[in-house]
């Protein structure tokens, strides 16, 4: 039995479905990040104070994962390239590329995170560093959501299938990026 | 479904390898700015950079430029949202004093949370003056 | 690609009625039809358990301290959680998922002329997710120190703090059930949006949608819009119950006021959410029944367009004395008061709606008409809570629970009565019987009214919410403020009891009802055009349109209405 | 039409009763004549045999026609801001002057008042602490100090019709005025656990020299014997 309804089909907008949806996917997920980023930024400019447990976040480890995910969503954008010239399995390498990338990034996050709770900073310590753990922590749940679902894209786009979600996925990859770029001044370099 | 260049236009080439080392260079200025050392060129480097960065993602890698104006709007009213909210907020939470209330600075609560006591879970009894 | 010439393409269905299991067709099933169902009867039986808690705490308040039959004697702790669980669970477990989830997912592709909604499976998934959360709000009353008792608006420290609720686990749990059910009005939501934007049938325009799709949509897009800070928030909450972080703890940086605005920032939106698939489908009972094109479709939409926008400017009406800048709380107030405007201008037109008519008192009509008498009773107290000095007084007392409940009840009661009288033949391919429909109808509307007149009144009076026993308050303890409890009290048991009325109805028309016709009703909409109950993808060739929703009573023609889908 | 129903005791109970009263004029207007053009409505449309219903779309004339009805909302709202925010603004914007300071402590689940005792000053030995009950002299102005100690609680004393939040972590300063004696009940409007239900207070509005024995007698003994001096 085929999943892949007449109504799918459709593009009564002029518009591919998935891709008007992933666009109202980002919709909800600028007001989520943005109730998060908003709570803190205000925060952040009533405690001066927090800059003294800011200054305990590492600004290189932050670069890095700022480069790694750039660099994702540049592997990921030569995958949407690759499939909108109908070459599958050259988009699942650039696809395979980008969750590398992801993967880097949460493995880097994970030795960032032992590492700063070993040396006592952990989400109780202060309300930077609460804030700093939910943030980040949400950030890298969809980091981890978008690697699994992009696994998910790769595998049929080997075999040269629905190669227009790698599009999406890859909107999608870019948005995760874009909160990235705006939390690391906000978590990092802010001092 | 591939049908979606003829009906947005896409631009059919970007150069995304020089728009990553656009971004690359953007990037290392936003490292680098902060050893000046100076506030304002701190902060400009900080978000002035990450505002340029995100709108060139959006723009090229998003391909936002060439989307719908509708998805355009969409972002736009969704981050004015965001803006609404915090100014909505703002004067309740960033300030510690307001109109007709100021903060506490040696307030006490009778349970410290996130160190469970037993104290507070029997009825209050009224105790002195603050 | 074929829709790009949509006059010349004839989608037609693929896919056999291959028999399915139980299990596949009715559990596991990524029909629309089956997953509205699912959403409606879950919100039913929630509904069902939100009114039984109702009634549990208003027999305490009519007779503090006495055992309440069917529950026992009920201790502070219970009636809190009782309150607070059927706030809860009317408001994110009924109204939602009966008028958003449940009417949206029957009629959006029902309405667009298309098989089904565009992500099946992603459907699929939001109904278990919401399912999921049902069982864990239902679950959080159990544990041990019983639910939470903090209000349907949770404001910490309260509950943040286990040592100031007691309910440790409840309080969690509630926080995870809310969010769950959050996540699984975004996935519905989306499929809403999309399916509306970009799957209507060939030839329909945005503007030939019937009026309720066009609400369901606008209420998603709110939802979409004003939910996600409150997501954010609820993480934030979770993490502060049990990871000991002190977003809302001042003692640590944060702040309580900071969830107040989080929450009614989403909060307010919401009862929009709930209104607008409401509003919709009395649009759709009220044009058919009086056999009328609808006044102004595109001016109430326009109209209900403004109201979105400007519900999204109002949320801190709900805060006025909640120690918030005193000269805020003046911008808010001038926007609140304003919104009366564009919805005022709404339920004008759809009275403009009925001149001229030819008006058939069906029962689904009866509900519509209610719906709009008893909303404006709720839409014009509002008025007096939006002025903030009024609020000064009003606020946390009976008076507000009487304006939500005026606003509440006929959005999640009434009209969800005229869009189940009104679908049943399309649903169930039976119809239901109409003189068991307008006992039920009186018996709900009156008892209704009896119920929340004395609590406007008390409200004035001083009564203020969420109190178990006013012996303890001398000037509220008198003999002729209880009477009205009471009263308001016998009332309530009498509404209830007639659901058992519409209970019985429903079942027994389910099973014994006469067989219904395509269109029972003679409208014009595309879901009237396929066969009663609609099938598994809906039409056997997928229709095509040719004219707007409403039009009714077309001068020249032999019949008073006219299907979109007929060529003209 | 308020006092009817709870008597008023504040210099502004008056003008928030009015200003209810104002809404409830205004308001009730247009709720009656909408309700009276409704049911004429389904009552002048009924069906009846052999009369169609009229093809009516929305023609721009017609449109205007029923638009129009918007200004005239527009300018009841103008009324009904004007009524509110000026009400607001005098209730918790401006405050008169204090001629005597009260603080009052929320805490699971009673209340604290804090009365300056015979010197007026807070903060002073002779300060009054009692529980659930507060004493204050009629025709004074008072500014309370609202404080909690522990969740949102709310100070709410009906006949005053004044009504405010107290928030952990914050003083939040608020007035008020008694004109009536009597003794009248404080509730906490703001749910706060088990038992909001009896967090209830009792106000003590007496005359002057009802007032100044209450105190007397109440002062703490070592501080008329300080303060006696």
């Amino acid at each position: 039995m085929s999943f892949r309804t007449i109504a799918t089909t459709r593009s009564a907008m002029g518009m591919p479905t998935g891709r008007l949806a992933i666009w109202w996917v980002l919709v909800s997920e600028v007001v989520i990040f943005g109730g998060v980023l908003v709570s803190y930024i205000m925060h952040r400019l009533a405690h001066p104070e927090w800059a003294d447990q800011a200054a305990h976040t590492n600004l290189w480890i932050g670069a890095f994962n700022t480069f790694v995910l750039l660099t994702s969503s540049l592997s990921a954008v030569l995958a949407h390239q690759a499939a909108e010239q109908g070459n599958g399995p050259k988009a699942a390498r650039f696809l395979f590329a980008t969750i590398g990338g992801g993967a880097v990034f949460l493995i880097v996050k994970a030795f960032e995170w032992t590492s700063e709770i070993t040396h006592g900073y952990t989400i109780q310590s202060g309300g930077f560093w609460s804030y700093y753990y939910t943030a980040a922590g949400i950030h890298a749940t969809h980091v981890l959501a978008g690697m699994l679902i992009m696994i998910w894209v790769a595998m049929s786009a080997l075999k040269n299938q629905d190669l227009h979600r790698v599009e999406n996925i890859g909107i999608y990859w870019h948005f995760v990026d874009i909160v990235w770029i705006f939390l690391f001044p906000l978590l990092y370099i802010a001092k | 479904m591939s049908g979606h260049n003829e009906a947005t236009g896409h631009a059919p080439h970007r150069n995304y390898v020089k728009i990553w080392a656009i971004l690359m260079v953007l990037l290392v200025v936003s490292v680098v700015g902060p050893f000046a050392g100076i506030r304002v060129v701190t902060l400009i480097t900080a978000f002035g950079i990450a505002l340029v960065k995100a709108y060139m993602v959006a723009k090229n890698f998003m391909h936002l430029d060439v989307e719908k104006p509708i998805i355009q709007w969409l972002m736009a009213v969704a981050l004015v949202l965001m803006v609404l909210l915090f100014y909505g907020v703002a004067p309740d939470v960033m300030k510690d004093r307001g109109r007709n209330w100021e903060k506490d600075a040696g307030f006490h609560p009778t349970v410290e949370a996130g160190h469970s006591g037993a104290a507070g879970a029997d009825s209050g009894h009224a105790t002195g003056s603050h | 690609m074929a829709t790009t010439h949509p006059a010349h393409a004839v989608e037609s269905h693929g896919h056999g009625h291959e028999k399915q299991s139980f299990f596949k067709k009715y559990l596991w099933s990524t029909d629309h039809k089956i997953i509205g169902f699912q959403y409606m009867f879950t919100g039913m039986a929630m509904a069902l358990i939100g009114a039984f808690f109702a009634y549990v705490f208003r027999m305490q308040m009519a007779y503090p301290g006495e055992a309440v039959p069917g529950f026992g004697v009920v201790s502070p702790q219970e009636y809190n959680a009782l309150v607070t669980n059927h706030g809860t669970i009317m408001v994110f477990w009924v109204a939602m998922p009966v008028l958003l989830a449940g009417f949206g997912n029957f009629l959006i592709p029902l309405m667009c002329g298309c098989d089904d909604m565009v992500f099946p499976r992603i459907n699929r998934l939001s109904y278990q997710i919401f399912f999921l959360s049902t069982v864990v709000i239902l679950a959080s009353l159990f544990v041990q120190g019983g639910g939470f008792g903090g209000a349907w608006t949770a404001y910490p420290p309260l509950s943040s703090v286990s040592e100031y609720n007691l309910t440790k686990i409840g309080a969690t749990m509630w926080v995870i059930a809310v969010a769950l059910e959050f996540v699984a009005f975004l996935l519905g939501g989306i499929n809403f949006i999309t399916t509306a934007m970009n799957s209507r049938a060939p030839g329909m325009k945005a503007f030939d949608l019937p009026v309720v799709v066009w609400m369901i949509v606008i209420a998603s897009i709110m939802f979409m819009a004003s939910v996600g800070p409150l997501i954010a928030g609820a993480v934030m909450l979770l993490f502060d119950q049990t990871l000991g972080t002190g977003f809302y703890n001042p003692t640590r940086g944060g702040d309580p006021i900071l969830w107040q605005h989080l929450f009614w920032f989403f909060g307010h939106p919401e009862v929009y959410v709930v209104l607008l698939p409401a509003l919709g489908i009395v649009a759709e009972v009220m044009s058919v029944f009086s056999r009328k094109k609808l006044f102004g479709y595109r001016l109430i939409i326009y109209t209900v367009i403004a109201t979105a926008v400007l519900s999204f400017f109002v949320w801190a009406h709900h805060q006025f004395i909640a120690g918030i800048d005193p000269r805020m709380a003046n911008v808010f107030t001038v926007t609140t008061v304003i919104i009366s405007v564009p919805i005022a201008e709404t339920c004008f037109l759809y009275m403009a709606t009925l001149y001229g008519g030819s008006i058939r008192f069906t029962t689904p009509m009866l509900w519509a008409l209610a719906f709009l008498a008893e909303f404006l009773i709720g839409g014009v107290t509002g008025i007096y809570l939006g002025s903030s000095g009024a609020d000064i007084y009003l606020h946390d007392t009976y008076f507000v629970v009487a304006h939500f409940h005026y606003t509440f009840v006929p959005i999640a009661i009434l009209a969800v009565f005229a869009g189940i009288a009104y679908w049943f033949p399309k649903m169930f391919g039976k119809m239901m019987n109409e003189t068991l429909g307008k006992i039920h109808f009186w018996g709900t509307v009156i008892p209704f009214n009896l119920i929340f007149i004395p609590l406007f009144f008390l409200g004035a009076a001083g009564d203020h919410r969420r109190i178990f026993d006013y012996t303890h308050f001398p000037d509220l303890a008198t003999p002729e403020l209880q009477a009205m409890r009471i009263f308001a009290t016998l009332s309530l048991v009498v509404m209830l009891l007639f659901q058992f009325v519409f209970l019985y109805n429903f079942v027994h028309s389910l099973i014994r009802g006469r067989k219904a016709e395509r269109n029972p009703w003679k409208a014009n909409t595309l879901e009237w055009t396929t066969e009663s109950p609609a099938p598994h993808g809906n039409w056997k060739e997928m229709p095509t349109v040719y004219r707007g929703p409403y039009e009714y009573s077309v001068p020249g023609r032999p019949q008073d209405y006219w299907p979109q889908n007929e060529p003209s | 039409m308020m006092e009817r129903l709870i008597p008023g005791a504040s210099s502004f109970s008056g003008d928030i009763d009015w200003l209810i009263l104002l809404v409830t004029v205004i308001v009730g207007f247009w709720f009656l004549l909408a309700q009276g053009v409704f049911f004429w409505l389904i009552f002048r449309f009924r069906e009846r045999p052999s009369v169609p219903a009229l093809y009516l779309s929305a023609q721009d004339k017609v449109i205007k026609r029923w638009l129009s009805a918007h200004y005239l909302i527009l300018v009841c709202d103008v009324f009904i801001i004007a009524a509110a925010v000026k009400v607001w603004v005098d209730v918790k914007q401006k405050r008169p002057p204090a001629d005597e300071r009260v603080r009052v402590v929320g805490q699971q689940w009673t209340w604290t008042f804090v009365h300056p005792g015979a010197d007026r000053q807070l903060d002073t030995p002779d300060d009054i602490v009692t529980a659930d009950d507060l004493h204050v002299e009629v025709g004074k102005t008072y500014h309370f100090l609202l404080e909690s100690r522990d969740v949102v609680h709310s100070f709410s004393v009906p006949v005053f019709r004044l009504k405010q939040d107290a928030i952990p972590g914050r003083q939040i300063v608020g007035w008020f005025k008694p004109t009536r004696t009597g003794d009248y009940d404080i509730q906490c409007a703001e749910i706060c656990g088990i038992g909001h239900g009896v967090m209830n207070a009792r106000i003590h509005i007496a005359s002057a020299a009802d007032h100044q024995a209450w105190v007397r007698q109440n002062t703490p003994a070592a501080a008329a014997a300080g303060g006696g001096s």
